[in-house]
């Protein structure tokens, strides 16, 4: 098999067995005091800094960043347990989802010591989120262009230009940015760098974006002369690209790429019996099937990364096939059970079906489009 | 892995790039068995891995024998290897004699009917079984039954013995109607099958199958970005195209996807011995050989199926393999049964456990 | 087509430019009900197209009804024009007054149960009916029903008398719960139904949905065309990127098959009054609805599903037809069924008829 | 609607009526007398010189050529029934089947009057077969790029290369060349011409391409100084490739675009009873839709082409869309009957699905293949 495609099959230490199980009643239990509904897409939708909050009382937010920065240094899998439980349970993980995912490991990476000390310990309790700035209004796919620039003056940086997507910003604290930093030369993506800016600083707006169903999750991010601290760019100036590029394996290779629909399946499932017959049986059959697939190629991709590998094409690999699965479980859904979806239909399968067609669009854009996926997957087998 | 492995896929490798040629698999099609091919695998212990070492074989677990069936996949290998190593694993688990050379099994269709007979003082078999593999080109053929009182006998006859009816599948290798005349057995080759019921062979059946297809997937997608790489159309390798390229990173997806099913089915099994690990996996295995046969013959072109590339080695057996054992459909259908027998938290710890 | 098509045609789509503007569907999914944009099709006699002159309708057959609705389909008008169409149908093969203003009918859902019950000297009607188009925008609601003694009847209600409860479908148009507590209704409104049973209502609601979903894919590729060649990315049109190219050929094949597909059922229908033509129609939009807005969507990028953009008056219009009077997978249910209780010959007299 | 997708409903003419009828009986007599077994894909495979000229007798062949060339003046329509009726049994059509879909019409519009007094009466006699000599080894989708060429000499024309795929060559007379009669300009299509080549003329070696069934049907042609006279020339010296493009409408828009595994279809539904279930009926009565979809398409684009129109991207689409269809209906068959297919098994079905699925490769490959198809049609949109 050729060296980028080639993934280990990961038996799952004995200690997440326990794990798994606290997750699960401590789900169950919270289910059954209404301290949260099953939502599908519930990464992006299901916003609430309450549960954000009890996650870190139990312990299951930066897991396994170093303990002096309040994390609890356990290891990749048992995370990936965690978060695997939390959304197929349809629970509320927007408030954190960020911070845990992608800029606490982008500070333990590249920040400051001042940095890790201020922020991760709170990411840890629940109590500080963080929104991602990446994409422009004119830079969707490509990235590189992006013209939301900073300047240096005196000992401080002054920002402007606007991001767009970036979801959660009307609740996060912190922005983490990409932006330019000098002009670029040959390379479009030189001269980029991250910084941290406080959403609630002079000069920071954020515009909300509504969605078709009218949700607001998205929002634009407008900088207008936002003047922050040296201390608050991350890594090296002129390093935004690669840092960026760095979180990608993570960020494509979870199981919030596969799940984000796994609650109308499950609903789907409720609703299905055993007399439902052959037509039922082998489209649930290949649903689990690759259901199943996914998890061993997303569990793969985390083996690589604990071991200190950048499978990145793996990882796109899962994003790409997990995406394509997300709706496969909606068109399965319709064909199985007649049914009237919308947001606020009587049953729950119809609900959860509305909620995932009309989120299912975003399921094939957000974290690179398919045709990007593609794009990359076909250098990295050397076309 | 075992210790074994490495050693294993590298030996087995450098056989098939010797013996394993486009030419031997043409003439296999054409009637003539690779005994070359079969000679160096038996001189190496390959056609003996699984088989504990204190009864003849040359030790390994069924992971080893798995790996050993994707190179075998991979190089479209015209040999009756998965039968063999089966039919070894049957005879010693019914504590019957390992026998030498190619061997065959039977029944192979879920709707055979073969039976077992008491005799004055032997055994006695009859029934006919379709599409045996490579039942012409074996001596012995190993036979499950069961008596009139329906008890599970398993036995082995000579090919001499039978009447053997010649067919073949779209990859052309041998699958041949093979009629048992009420075959007069000594007791001493008769055993009870109580070790490995029929479910369990066939599961394994399915799992020899499964490897073969993520090989036979692999070696596809080898010899697709190859010819993507070299073949230039409008002025530049067609693998600089978007659309190509889109297509092979699908193709990609499949083949990696259907390599880590194979495997994490081996591996279940050999930890749990449940068939839904298996269901799961030839699922896969099936959807890709679709998808990825679609593709790959596309991005070849019309050189890709005629006679002359070997893509078709690959293509062909796929299009065998996805139907043997169970198909991907026969498969979905049984698991979803099983499924929705239980509740919808069934699903999620099938998945995750 | 009829002598009066291309004048509809053109009428209609320059009342949709002027009065159903991306404004006027927003604030009809937040209730807002769109009385310009209907008094405007009133006024032209768009809301009577096909009925007959001499009860009051404005002529016209049942092509000319449909390629109105695929215009509204296609400007996604946020009106019971389907709706009332059929209505008024009904009332003229009923020959029971045409009625003014826009109306709706029920049942609308194969299980939705109404009984009509003779009085002394009238009639009641009482029942419960899911989804009802547009009730609490109607004055008037078209009602089937069935005496205890079997006899099909139909008639109207006032929504005056009705208990309505507020529901919608995924495109935020109006589809309400409607109860007929037993309503009192003179014996003038009250007609047999022999002309028009049930099930041929449900077939012509199906024809509806067709009409409405062609014009409304019709215009999704419109939108998306105009989009790929007008945002750039990388420096150029995301149109002139074969990736791109690739699927907004698809999309096009899908709403070309799809458009041609909604003519031929109506021409079949208007011609035999069968109902295989409509289940190919709807089968064929229903599949193209999945295809093309996921193409659709896309292509055009974040920007697509954002409230602020008009593709997604389209797509979660067809998300919501799709399923309405029989979803794809419903009537391709019901047509297997047909075809499989015959022969073989069956498919090809019924595709070459 | 896009004026390039628009498509007419045609209703079929009366007199089309009887000329099935007639059609059927014929066909079912021929299946009774067993002169021909059913295949999938007949239009390629199935060869068979005496029933073409069955077909000739019949006034099958060339039926809209005018009458002084041996032509019945039919109309188009009458063509399309006799064709769709043939393909949809898998009678074996191969060996007429060029010289009557495209050599027929090039040489009406473009031909000498010397070349269509010989020629035509023969082809509608079903006496005379043609291949086409288009593809090279080094061009596949590529075809402006070719090298086979003609050189003046004198008033001959020599010419030397080779042309790969020509299927039926073995059996044709005569086979019609698209080559290179002098260097390309800034254009790589100018200074192609078309000529006519006897088979059997000095020079002209036909070298089997066998398939991977082991079936021969294409082959590669090879012209070694191959002298020809200056009337075998078609059309303009240098008017090739207007000449080949007019021929693309007709020739991916038939029936033979979406009828190849028919036959598969139609015995699937044979094995199939009103017992087979939910799933069968939901796969069947898509399949259906389907290809009354499909054939509407293919009817509209021949009800232009009659008016004299050349809807090209509309008849791409019948390509694209009919071609995929001919792939569904091959899993769809192998999904709803487990079965043991090749070549010779023992039943029908198994044969048929058998040929289906070692042909299917080259459905979306032969006459343009899909990502040409679907390039043509993006362009033709306006992208």
């Amino acid at each position: 098999m050729l060296k980028e495609l080639e993934l280990p099959i990961v038996d799952l230490p004995k200690e997440t067995e326990n794990l798994r199980e606290e997750v699960r009643s401590f789900l169950s239990a919270e289910l059954h005091n209404e301290s949260f509904t099953t939502r599908s897409d519930s990464w992006l939708s299901g916003f609430s800094a309450d549960f954000s909050r009890k996650l870190g009382e139990r312990g299951w937010l930066g897991m396994t960043w170093p303990k002096k920065y309040g994390g609890h240094e356990r290891t990749a899998f048992e995370r990936f347990v965690v978060t695997e439980e939390l959304l197929a349970a349809g629970a509320p993980v927007a408030a954190h989802w960020f911070a845990d995912r992608q800029t606490g490991p982008l500070l333990l990476n590249y920040g400051t010591e001042y940095q890790r000390q201020t922020l991760l310990p709170r990411i840890v309790r629940g109590e500080l989120f963080f929104a991602i700035g990446l994409s422009e209004p004119n830079s969707g796919s490509d990235l590189a262009s992006i013209s939301t620039r900073a300047k240096k003056s005196g000992n401080k940086w002054v920002i402007n230009g606007s991001k767009i997507w970036s979801s959660g910003a009307h609740h996060a604290h912190y922005i983490v940015v990409l932006l330019r930093t000098a002009t670029h030369g040959e390379k479009k993506h030189e001269g980029l760098s991250q910084m941290i800016v406080d959403l609630s600083a002079p000069g920071v707006t954020v515009r909300p974006i509504y969605l078709m169903t009218g949700e607001h999750h998205f929002n634009e991010v407008i900088f207008e002369d936002v003047e922050i601290s040296e201390g608050m760019i991350v890594g090296e100036v002129g390093g935004g690209w690669k840092q960026s590029m760095a979180e990608l394996a993570y960020e494509r290779s979870g199981p919030e790429r596969f799940l984000s629909t796994y609650p109308l399946l499950k609903e789907l499932i409720n609703q299905l019996s055993e007399t439902s017959g052959q037509h039922a049986n082998i489209k649930i059959g290949k649903l689990a099937s690759r259901l199943w697939t996914l998890r061993c190629m997303s569990l793969g991709v985390a083996g690589l990364l604990e071991k200190g590998d950048s499978p990145n094409i793996a990882a796109s690999l899962v994003k790409d096939l997990g995406t394509q699965f997300e709706k496969d479980v909606i068109d399965v859904a319709r064909e199985l059970i007649p049914s009237r979806p919308s947001m606020n239909a009587p049953t729950k399968f119809e609900t959860l079906l509305a909620e995932s067609i009309l989120h299912a669009p975003g399921f094939t854009l957000r974290g690179g489009t398919t045709e990007i996926l593609r794009s990359i997957i076909a250098r990295g087998i050397g076309v | 892995m075992s210790d074994i492995q490495p050693m294993l896929v590298d030996t087995a490798t450098k056989i098939m790039k010797d013996f394993c040629t486009k030419e031997v698999i043409n003439k296999a099609e054409e009637g003539e068995f690779p005994h070359d091919l079969w000679e160096a695998l038996e001189e190496t212990g390959m056609t003996s891995i699984g088989i504990p070492e204190d009864i003849g074989g040359v030790g390994g677990d069924l992971e080893d024998a798995m790996s050993l069936l994707k190179i075998s996949g991979k190089f479209a290998a015209p040999i009756p290897l998965a039968e063999t190593l089966l039919a070894k694993l049957i005879l010693s688990f019914a504590r019957l004699p390992l026998l030498n050379g190619p061997l065959s099994l039977l029944p192979a269709q879920n709707n055979d009917q073969i039976s077992f007979r008491k005799t004055d003082d032997a055994w006695a078999v009859s029934g006919k079984a379709q599409y045996v593999p490579w039942a012409r080109d074996v001596k012995n053929i190993v036979v499950f039954g069961a008596t009139s009182a329906g008890q599970m006998i398993v036995s082995y006859v000579s090919t001499d013995d039978c009447q053997i009816t010649q067919g073949q599948n779209l990859a052309g290798e041998p699958r041949d109607e093979v009629m048992l005349p009420d075959i007069l057995i000594d007791n001493d080759r008769i055993a009870p099958s109580h070790n490995l019921m029929g479910e369990d062979i066939w599961n394994r059946g399915a799992l020899t199958r499964t490897a073969l297809m993520a090989g036979a997937l692999e070696n596809i997608l080898e010899l697709t970005l190859t010819y993507a790489k070299e073949r230039e159309q409008f002025g530049r390798p067609i693998g600089k195209f978007q659309a190509v390229k889109q297509q092979l990173a699908v193709l990609a997806g499949e083949v990696t996807a259907s390599g880590i099913a194979a495997d994490a089915a081996v591996s279940a099994y050999e930890q749990g011995g449940q068939n839904q690990e298996i269901a799961m996996a030839k699922i896969q295995v099936g959807e890709a050989a679709k998808a990825v046969t679609n593709i790959a013959h596309q991005v070849h072109g019309a050189m890709g199926f005629t006679d002359e590339h070997p893509l078709h080695h690959s293509t062909r057996r796929l299009w065998s393999w996805q139907d043997e054992y169970g198909s991907e459909s026969e498969w979905a259908e049984l698991l979803g049964s099983e499924i929705l027998e239980n509740s919808s938290e069934q699903v999620w710890s099938m998945v995750t456990d």
